[in-house]
Parts: C-alpha cells; structure tokens; sequence
C-alpha cells in the first residue's frame, strides 16, 4: 500500500514538489513563514495551521510573510501573475474574501477577456473553507458559489489528500486564476499519497462510489457525507452513486449528467448556504439538460439560509449530515412522476 | 482630596483596578480552561494589555460606542458588558451576550455601546466612522472609539476610515493597540514607520503614542482626546505601546519570541503591577485595600464560570431565528 | 390617467418623501451632491447619472458626499443604521462592491444574527447595475446572485417606475441590510406613479402577464424581455405568463410554484452570468418542489458565461433578448415527458 | 551640446514634445467625436495632463511596468501602445488593443509594459506591487509605476500598497496625479491633508510634489526616484499637481468649476504652451521645429480615426473567446 499523509502534508508537498521545479513559483501571505523581523524562530508558524511549514527552509524568500492587507498582497500575486510569476498567494480563510474581492473578480477574472486575449495571469489564492472549528460566521463560510458565479476563474475544493496534491499542482501549472479551497475540518485527513508529482486535471469529476438508484453530487467535506450517508443506506438495499465535483468551475457536468441518466434520481449536498449554491447550479443544469431521465424531483441537502453559528450544537446542526443526505435519497426514491 | 496626585479620585482608581483585574481574572481562567478542552474555538486573550482598556472606557458612558477587535474581551468588560454573560457567550450557552449564537470573536451589547469585536481585522474603523456619524447628528456630545492591532493597522478599511473620519470632522477616536505581533509577525516587519503619529499625520488626524501599560498615561492622552472630540475637534489617533502575556490565540507556542521575552514582560510591564505600584507609592490606596478587589473579580469570574458550565446550550429552535428582523 | 415619470425621477421621489418624513434618513456616496469643496455649483451632479439632483436644496446636509472610500462609507452607513440612523448609501456601480463587500456580507448581513439578535442595521445601499451602456467589464455586471447567496441581507431589483418608488421606500424602512438594484438602462424608462407615498412589501412578486401555457420569471430589465417575447408568441398563439420577482431576496416562491403548477412549463431570465445565478436557483428550487407539475425540462436564459464585452454588438450579444427567451419558450413547448 | 540647458538632447526633447501633442490630439479629436456621437461608453480625457505621462514614461522601457486609471488614454500613448489600435479599441473594434472588449477604460498592451487601464480607483496600486515584486526577482533594474487620482488616492488598495511596497522594498512608483477634482468634487473636500508628501511619510515612502504641466520638473523628480528605485533603493510617491481640460467624462458640464477656471487653465496652465515656450527661449526648438510635429501628431490622429472608422466590428465568434486560457 502506498504511503498514507494527511491533506495538510499533501498541500505542503505540492508547494514544495513546484517550487522546486519552477522558479518562478513564489508563495505570500499571512505568517505562511512566521516570526518575520522578531527575535525568535523564523518559520515560527507555517500558515496559521501549519500548512506551509518546513518550506521556508528549502525555498527562503521564495516564501514571504506579508503585511496584514490582503487588497494589497492578494493584489500584488495577480501583479506578479501577469508579469510572468507563478505566485500562489494564501488569504487563510476565505471568509475575508471581502477585503480583497475585487482584486480576485474584476481584475484577475477578467484581464484575460477584456484586454483582448493577451493577458495570463496563472495566480493561485489559497484559502480554507467551511464549518466545524467552533470559528463562528466569519471564519467558517464556503462561499464557492461566489467565486464560481464569477467567469474568468477557475474553483476548485478537493476532498482527498490524493485529489489535492494532483490538483493544487495543476492550480500552479494553470495558466488561469485559481481559488484553491481547502476544507479546514479535512486537513487531518489521511489517504494514500503518491511522492512523486501528478497534476489531476480540471474539470474531469470523481464517480467515488458506484450505485445505481440515486446520484448524489457533492465536494469537499461533503463527499464524506454522503459517503457516509451511502454506507447506512446500502444496509437498506440502496446503492447511490456519488460524484465528487473536485473542480466547481470549470464543472464536469457531463459526468453528473451520465450518472443522472443512469439513476434517473439527483441528490445535490452543498455545504453552502442554499441561495445561488453549487447545490441549485447543478440541481439547475440536471433539470434544463436532462429532465427526461429524471424520474422524480431533484433534492438539494445544504445549511439552512442562517450564517454560521458558534455554539457546537448549533454549528452542528447547521452542517449537512450523513442523516440529511440519506433522508433526501429516501425522499427523492420515494418521489415519482405522477 | 489633598495628598492624591493622580487625576482621579480613589473611588475612581479603585474602580478602574477592578475593571483591569476582572479582565486579568478573566482572561486568566480562560487560559485555562482552553487548555483543558472546556472552551471551543479561537479565543485570543487579552491579559497584560488591561490598562488601554481601562484608561479609555474610563472616559465613557453608554452613548459612547466602541468598535473592538478579535482580541475583544478587554473592551467588553471595560464597556460594561456583563462578565457573566461574556462567559455564557464563550462557552456558546444560551443566554450568552449573543445567545451562543457570536462566541469570543463576536461579543457585543449596543445597550451599552459596545459594537462587537470583530473577527475581519480593521472593520471597525468604519463602523466608527457611522457611529460618530450618528453622534454628530444626535448633538449630545458623544463619541465614538475604533480599536485596531498594530497588524490591522495595515488594512484598507482602517486607513480609509482615518480619512472619512478626517474630511467628515467626526467625533471618532482610533487607538492602536500596538503589541509588537500580529500573530507571529513583529510589528516591524509589518509597518514601515516607526510612528503611527506620522501615519495619522498623512491623513490630517492629531496622534499621540503612549505607554499602554500605563494606566495613568493612557488616562491622560484618552481623556484629552475624548474631549476634543465631544467639544467638535474632530478625530485623533492613539497609539498604546503593549505587551500581550499569551500566544496569539490559544494554543500558540509563540517561538517567534525572543529568548527571555515573556518573562521580561511579565516582571516589567505588567500594568496591573505598574498601577498597585503607583498608587501604594503615592499612598492614596493601600495593597490592603487591592486585596478585596483581587478577590471579588477572582470570584466574579468563578462564578461566572461556573453558571456558564451549568447553563444549557442552544437548541435546534435557535438555529434559524434572527437571521432577518422580518421575514 | 395617473402621472408617468421616469425610474430616476421615482428614486428621487422615494427618497425625498422618506427624507422628508423621518428625520434619521440620510444619503451619502460619491457625488451624490456634487460640487464639494469647489468655487463652483453645490449639488453640480445629484449622482453620476443626476438621479439624487435637486435633494440637495430640500435636505442639506443630510445628503453627505464622500471621499472614494467605499469601505469606509459604505462601513459607515452601516455602523450609522447600528447607532439607530437609517442611511441610504450609494455604491454607484455594484461593480464596485469588491472594495467594500466585507462590510456589506461579514459586517451588516451578520450582525443581527452573530449578535444574538440584539442588532438591527436598517441601511439601504443602492446601486446600479446591468448592461447595455457601453461601460464593459467593470461597470456593467448584475452581480444579484452574490448579495443573494449571503443570508442576511435583502436584495431588490426593481423593472417598473411603479415599483422602484415603492419598493424604495419599504426598503428605507425596512429593519434589516437591502442591496437596492437598479439597472441603468431601466433609468428613462417611465410608467404611472402615484405622487403620494406608499411602500411594497419584500417578498411578493408581481405577475405581470397571465398565460397558460409556460411561466417565465425574470427580474429587473429582463421583465422587459420577457414582455417583449410574449407579444410576439402570442401572435403565434402562445401565451406566456411572466412572474416579475421584484425581490431576490426574499424570494416569492409560492408564486412561482402556483404558476408552474398552472403552466407545466418554466424558463427563467437573469442578466447575471449563468453559474450560480438566480435562474439557477429558481429553476432549482422549482425541480426540487414542483417537479411533479413540470411537463418539460426548465429552460434558462442567460448571457454566457463571459465578462461583460464593451464594442457594441457584442454587449447587444451578451444581454439576453426577447428572441432568446421566445425560443426558450417554444423549446420547452416542444419538450415533454418521454 | 552647448546652449542646450535641459537635461536631454534635442532629440528627445522633440520626442517627448511629439508625445505630449500626440496624446493632447488624441484626446482632443475624441472630445470632438465623441460630441458627435461616434464612440460609445465612458470616455475620460487626459488633455492638459500630458506632461506628467511624458515626463515620467521617458525614463521608461517595455520591460518597465504601468498601471494606468481610467483616465489612462496619455499614459497608454506615452508607454508607447499603437495609437491606431488604440483608437480602434476605443471605437470598438477588431483589431483595437484588445479585439474591441474592452474600449476606452481598459486598454493594455503587456508587451509595452502597460498593464491596463482601469475601472475601478485604486485597483493599478496592488498590480503595480506584484510588477515591481516580479521585477525584483527577475534582477535586471526594472520598476513599475502605480498612475492614481487625487480622489482614488483614499481608496485602501491604494493605501495598503504603499505599506505593502515599504515593507518589501519594493521598486514600485506611485504618481498620484492631481488634477483638482475627483469628478465633480474638489480635491480639498476629499483629501484633509495639503501634500502628498505627508500622506507617503506616514507609510515610510518618500514623496516629492511637481508642477504636473511643468514637463521638466516631473521629468526630474520621476528620473531621481525611478534611478532611486532600479538601484533598490525602494518605492517612492511622486505627486503632480496638473489640471483636466476637460470635464470628468465626456458628458459632463462642469457647472462645479469656479468662474473663469476653464479659460485660466487653458491660458495659463497648457504644459504643452509651457513646453513650448521653455525650449524656444531657450533657444534649443525653434516654433518651425515644433509645427511639422503639430502636423504629424494630427496626421497620426485623423488616420487612426479613419481607420478606426472603417474597421469591422467584432462578431458572435469573439463573445465567447477569451475567458480561459485552457477551459
Ligand atoms: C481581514 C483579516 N485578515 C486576517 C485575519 C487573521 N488574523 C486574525 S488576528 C491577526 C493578527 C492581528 O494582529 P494585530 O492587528 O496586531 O492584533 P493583535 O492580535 O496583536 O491584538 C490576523 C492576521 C483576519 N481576522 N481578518
Ligand atoms: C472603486 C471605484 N469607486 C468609484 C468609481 C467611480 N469613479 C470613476 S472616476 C472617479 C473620480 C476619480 O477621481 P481621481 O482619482 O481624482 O481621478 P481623475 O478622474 O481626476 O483623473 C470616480 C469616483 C470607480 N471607478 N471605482
Ligand atoms: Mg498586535
Ligand atoms: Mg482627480
């Protein structure tokens, strides 16, 4: 069996693994080294959870901590892009998107088209998601819809270790802008790992489970779900196929679309609030694409539309379940046309 | 009151050590605590930077607002905010200032003023600005006080802020609590002056830099400022040098210190020591009479805490209320 | 015959009238007087486009210009509404949200439900939006389903004269965070409006024509399509019946649903670019729970999945148009159950 | 070269005079044609600012990067971008700097080193971190240059990028151009502070402020920093104070102007009358030298407008390309 590491190692590596093959890779952001002009240890951090620790000692100033503007360093990795860099910028969580937004949708998504063409900007921003640290509403959103809504850049959130390595190296390879979403409540996470480099390409979605009664579309953490939700059901003779999306733009849809013709029944789980998810998006384009094979209504699994509490009870029940995602494949097999 | 040099009465400075000492107290037990795994999620403390809190709330009252920070606690108590619905909100309990819903990062209560701390670096400083907005219009001579880390001073919407504050001439206040860190990064690789005076200046506000943990400096420049600003003299900044006793937030190893560091601050700019020095030298209190206080905000905090141990959680009702005043 | 006015002019009614009746209405944006600080003209603009022109002689000062700070207006507008003020703040082009969306989506939105709800932020922030004017990427983007993907805040997008005033007003005084739409190719458009004040509730979409045969939901300058299409299907003997959402969020899906239910058929209209959008979102809400009244596969109509092109022809492209949504509708008219 | 008290040579000096008038026909034959209805969209005219965008582009190669504003027409000509494929863009054309998508406010040309006008205020600032950031590891001397508005110079993009370019040492430029207004709203309404120079002290950067129509003062000012800067010796802020000669857009009535202004700037403030004036006292130009310049900035203007004229539009094909490089 292949070596097992967490996702956090899988990041760190494919930073390392590009770095070392690409010059012109460069990482910045917030404490991604720590302890910058202080007295103690230089790479005192790593990334507020350790992520890019150990990459200061073989990359040096290839890493650079910055000051606490994301404006004007996230703004700076989209400069540095379009004058022939690599730069693969951390804005830590992606909650604080909201200082630095039009950085990423009305100068990095669309260089490339208003200028013509002649522009590339191949920026990566790194940035955690989702619920479950207790980090309260503004530490703990998705907010993939809105990066997704946005043409001009691509979105991807991986669910494994295997998928992040592959694909963050092919977030550094992509000529476009990319939103590189890590889960925070998956970075424990271990799976097998190769060491030697691969790029997953974008686009192309994960079929993680086979089963012929229902799909069940999903990512990140929520893949896990609905695995999960899978293993309860089979026990009652239902077999659901999970897509695994990986990259939200651009999207395979051609790979939920065969599955949806397959099962004839579409369960789409997002951990975004439901308003303009990744969860209607799909839900949408299954309904206009493929609303012959459908044999009942399509069911969306999401958070109720309430931003992210801080109580544990609360912040629990706020996030999809395993139980919420097998009820919605109960419900949408026991739908039919009438 | 012959014989008390300070601009304070006692009754004043005995309340001002009990403001310092709850806040110690609590963030003290919360150290703790987290340590033992009985409070979820990032708590940044607040502990060894008392005397800014305490100093500048002093000058308040409840029509005044502030605008905290992720690193709130202080201001909070300082405000008036209650301690034992601080703790019901940092233990994500029912009844908590913000009914479990906010936790460390999010504690308000604009009964008394106090805006939220904030878990976006530097946006408060706008929020202030709408505040003494507000207070201009309002005409009965409040103010309102935007605190921001020396990290965040680095943010857009806080040197936005120092400019609407300028050309509105609004009676807002922006201090800087200036710890050295922002997270593991020193100040001085984050900032390239070495005055925040002169960042005020580029931006037509008066600014003044004082010792943070002297409660009596801090005092003195607060007050001057605050007046100016109820009297209609418009914005300044200030700037508290200070140390902050613990990590980050919790769980932080802090290697980014030098050696010696931490016990150097401990020893040497320990506010709540620097103020029982200055006002049992001067001997206008005794350590006899700090003593009930120490015990009294200890208990306090005990207290609090236990009846936030006790206290039930939110429940399934309370997850999708209060989204939207109406519907 | 009651009084027709232009959109602009129902905006500057709207305003004046809730200034006029409650003194803690205030306005402040960029030039929204014009003239400040000069030898020349006061209120030498009322607005890039002269829509808050004149207000200024009425109100005085409490129409306040602005340094070009969006974060810090914008932020201030919103700590006022905190401090019991009702501000209407102008963004001037939605496209400019990205400088100040963290005071719009973590500050306003939020507060009242971080806070326990022990806060109400009764701001208004207007802007425009759309295309058509020949002002490309960055100023000409719809941008709606952002602001509708964040729980918290309202969001309104008005189509008529009629409605921009009344909606307006229920917006200023409304308790909660609105995101007021316009779209400025809707600005000299007229209709009847009443001089009296009164106010529309959020939430209830207008059904602006009855038909039997396919529902079509749009909003904003898209109803015009819509309008547009259905003259020339009902020539053909098709008759479309088209629901004007009004406000996006909240939305009035019963509406919606009713009409599905009647009609066996729905197309959805959005300006804003496809992924994520609030077509998307309609149409799967609708597949979700009205699947059992669809009798075709739901047909969206959007621009494609571009930034917003300046020449000409190609903007013209880029918007949808009433043949798009015409042949949407007979698309769905030819599809059915297989 | 005696007699000659300027620091260029005649050559360059009627280089930069024919890139001054270029840019002031430029403009001028857009006012005219856009009054008639030929040119859609925003169109924001740099006639009377010229001196700033040669003064400064002249110390500049392709490998040399730009961020312009939405005023950017002048700084485009200046960084050396076609001015027919200019004009074609901004007619909305095949063939125009970016295939027609783009138009007035968002011409760029990579290879020149210009790096795009823009629609948002302040958003150059950021780029032009990452531009000098790349230069710096690329280690060949090269700068990059931030073009801002007084008015976009209280936007925090701006802002943080000054602090951003002081801490890393960037060899980055800021030039806030000043024209007076920030569309219809005076300067001294949006700015509390005088100088530009103070706003830069406060971020660690030093400021120096020119006279904007005075080609050889910015010429100067620009030349010592851009040499400050490709020597590493950082980023610096560069204020010319300079005056719009027409309204903000086209479109606009300037009612905000006092009496009289327009006239005065004309007469008294036209950097190309000043130029002009400079070098034939000198006795370095004579008029005779300079009007076959006049004729051929026209001639270059009226073909481009011709051209631009009778240039195909963009077609269904090109809407959708150009989002992705790889889709
Ligand atoms: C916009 C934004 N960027 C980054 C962070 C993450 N963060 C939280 S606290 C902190 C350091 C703040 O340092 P400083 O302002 O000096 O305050 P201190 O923690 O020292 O009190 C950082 C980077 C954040 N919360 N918001
Ligand atoms: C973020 C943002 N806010 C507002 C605008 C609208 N706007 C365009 S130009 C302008 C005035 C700019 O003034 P200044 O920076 O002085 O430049 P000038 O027009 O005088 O060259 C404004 C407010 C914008 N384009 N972007
Ligand atoms: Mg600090
Ligand atoms: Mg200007």
């Amino acid at each position: 069996m292949a070596r097992k590491i967490s996702m956090k190692q899988a990041i760190n590596e494919a930073l390392d693994q590009e770095m070392a093959r690409d010059p012109s890779v460069i990482c910045m952001g917030e404490d991604i080294v720590g302890g910058a002009g202080g007295e103690g240890e230089r790479d005192a951090w790593g990334g507020v959870l350790g992520v890019t620790k150990g990459l200061y000692a073989k990359h040096g100033d290839r890493l650079m901590d910055t000051p606490l503007s994301e404006s004007a360093y996230i703004g700076a990795a989209i400069g540095a892009a379009a004058c022939g860099m690599r730069p693969v910028a951390e804005l830590m969580f992606i909650d604080f998107m909201g200082v630095c937004f039009d950085q990423i949708f009305n100068q990095a998504a669309k260089f490339k088209y208003m200028f013509g063409g002649k522009a590339e900007t191949p920026v990566v921003i790194r940035a955690m998601v989702g619920a479950g640290f207790r980090a309260a509403a503004q530490h703990s959103q998705m907010l993939t819809p809105l990066f997704t809504h946005i043409p001009g850049i691509k979105v991807v959130c991986p669910s494994t270790p295997y998928d992040t390595k592959g694909l963050l190296i092919q977030a550094i390879r992509d000529n476009d802008p990319v939103i590189f979403c890590e889960h925070k409540n998956l970075y424990g996470f271990e799976g097998e790992v190769p060491e030697a480099s691969y790029a997953i390409p974008f686009g192309e979605a994960n079929v993680v489970r086979d089963g012929r009664d229902a799909t069940v579309v999903a990512y990140g953490l929520m893949v896990h779900r609905a695995l999960e939700a899978a293993a309860s059901l089979a026990k009652e003779g239902i077999e659901i196929e999970i897509v695994d999306l990986r990259t939200l733009s651009p999207i395979d849809m051609d790979t939920v679309l065969d599955s949806v013709t397959k099962t004839g029944r579409l369960v789409c789980v997002d951990e975004a609030n439901p308003r303009c998810s990744i969860a209607a998006d799909v839900s949408a384009q299954v309904a206009m694409r493929a609303f012959g094979a459908l044999k009942a209504g399509i069911e969306m699994v999401t958070p109720p539309h309430v931003p992210v509490p801080f109580s544990p009870p609360l912040e629990d029940l706020y996030i999809p379940s395993a139980a919420q995602v097998a009820a919605a494949v109960r419900k949408t097999l026991k739908g039919g046309r009438h | 009151m012959a014989g008390n040099p300070f601009p304070l009465s006692k009754a004043e400075l005995l309340k001002a050590y009990r403001t310092m000492r709850t806040i110690r107290e609590f963030e003290e037990r919360l150290h703790v605590d987290f340590g033992r795994g009985d409070i979820p999620g990032f708590v940044h403390l607040y502990a060894g930077e008392e005397a800014a809190a305490a100093g500048i709330m002093i000058h308040l009252g409840d029509g005044d607002r502030i605008a905290s920070t992720h690193r709130g606690h202080g201001h909070c108590i300082a405000k008036g905010v209650d301690v034992g619905e601080m703790m019901l909100e940092i233990y994500g309990k029912k009844g908590g200032s913000c009914n479990g819903k906010g936790g460390s990062m999010h504690i308000a209560d604009l009964s008394k003023g106090m805006m939220g701390a904030n878990g976006i670096l530097g946006a408060g400083a706008p929020l202030v600005c709408g505040a003494a907005l507000a207070a201009k219009y309002r005409k009965k001579g409040e103010v309102a006080i935007s605190f921001v880390g020396d990290g965040a001073s680095n943010q857009g919407t806080f040197l936005e802020s120092l400019n609407l504050a300028a050309v509105w001439n609004l009676p807002a206040i922006f201090v800087v609590e200036n710890n050295g860190y922002a997270e593991s990064t020193s100040r001085d690789y984050g900032v390239a002056v070495d005055s925040y005076v002169d960042r005020a200046a580029g931006f037509g506000l008066p600014g003044i830099t004082v010792d943070g943990t002297d409660f009596f400096a801090v005092y003195e420049a607060a007050g001057e400022i605050i007046r100016r600003a109820r009297e209609g003299g418009g914005p300044s900044l200030l700037e508290c040098k200070m140390v902050r006793f613990h990590g980050h937030f919790e769980g932080d190893a802090q290697t980014y210190r030098g050696p010696g560091e931490l016990d150097d601050i401990r020893a040497n700019h320990d506010c709540l020591k620097k103020f029982a020095a200055q006002v049992t030298a001067a001997g206008v209190i005794s350590a006899d009479e700090l003593a009930p206080i120490d015990r009294e905000a200890l208990a306090v905090v005990e207290d609090a805490v236990a009846r936030a141990k006790a206290a039930p959680l939110p429940t399934v009702a309370d997850l999708t209320t209060d989204v939207y005043v109406s519907y």
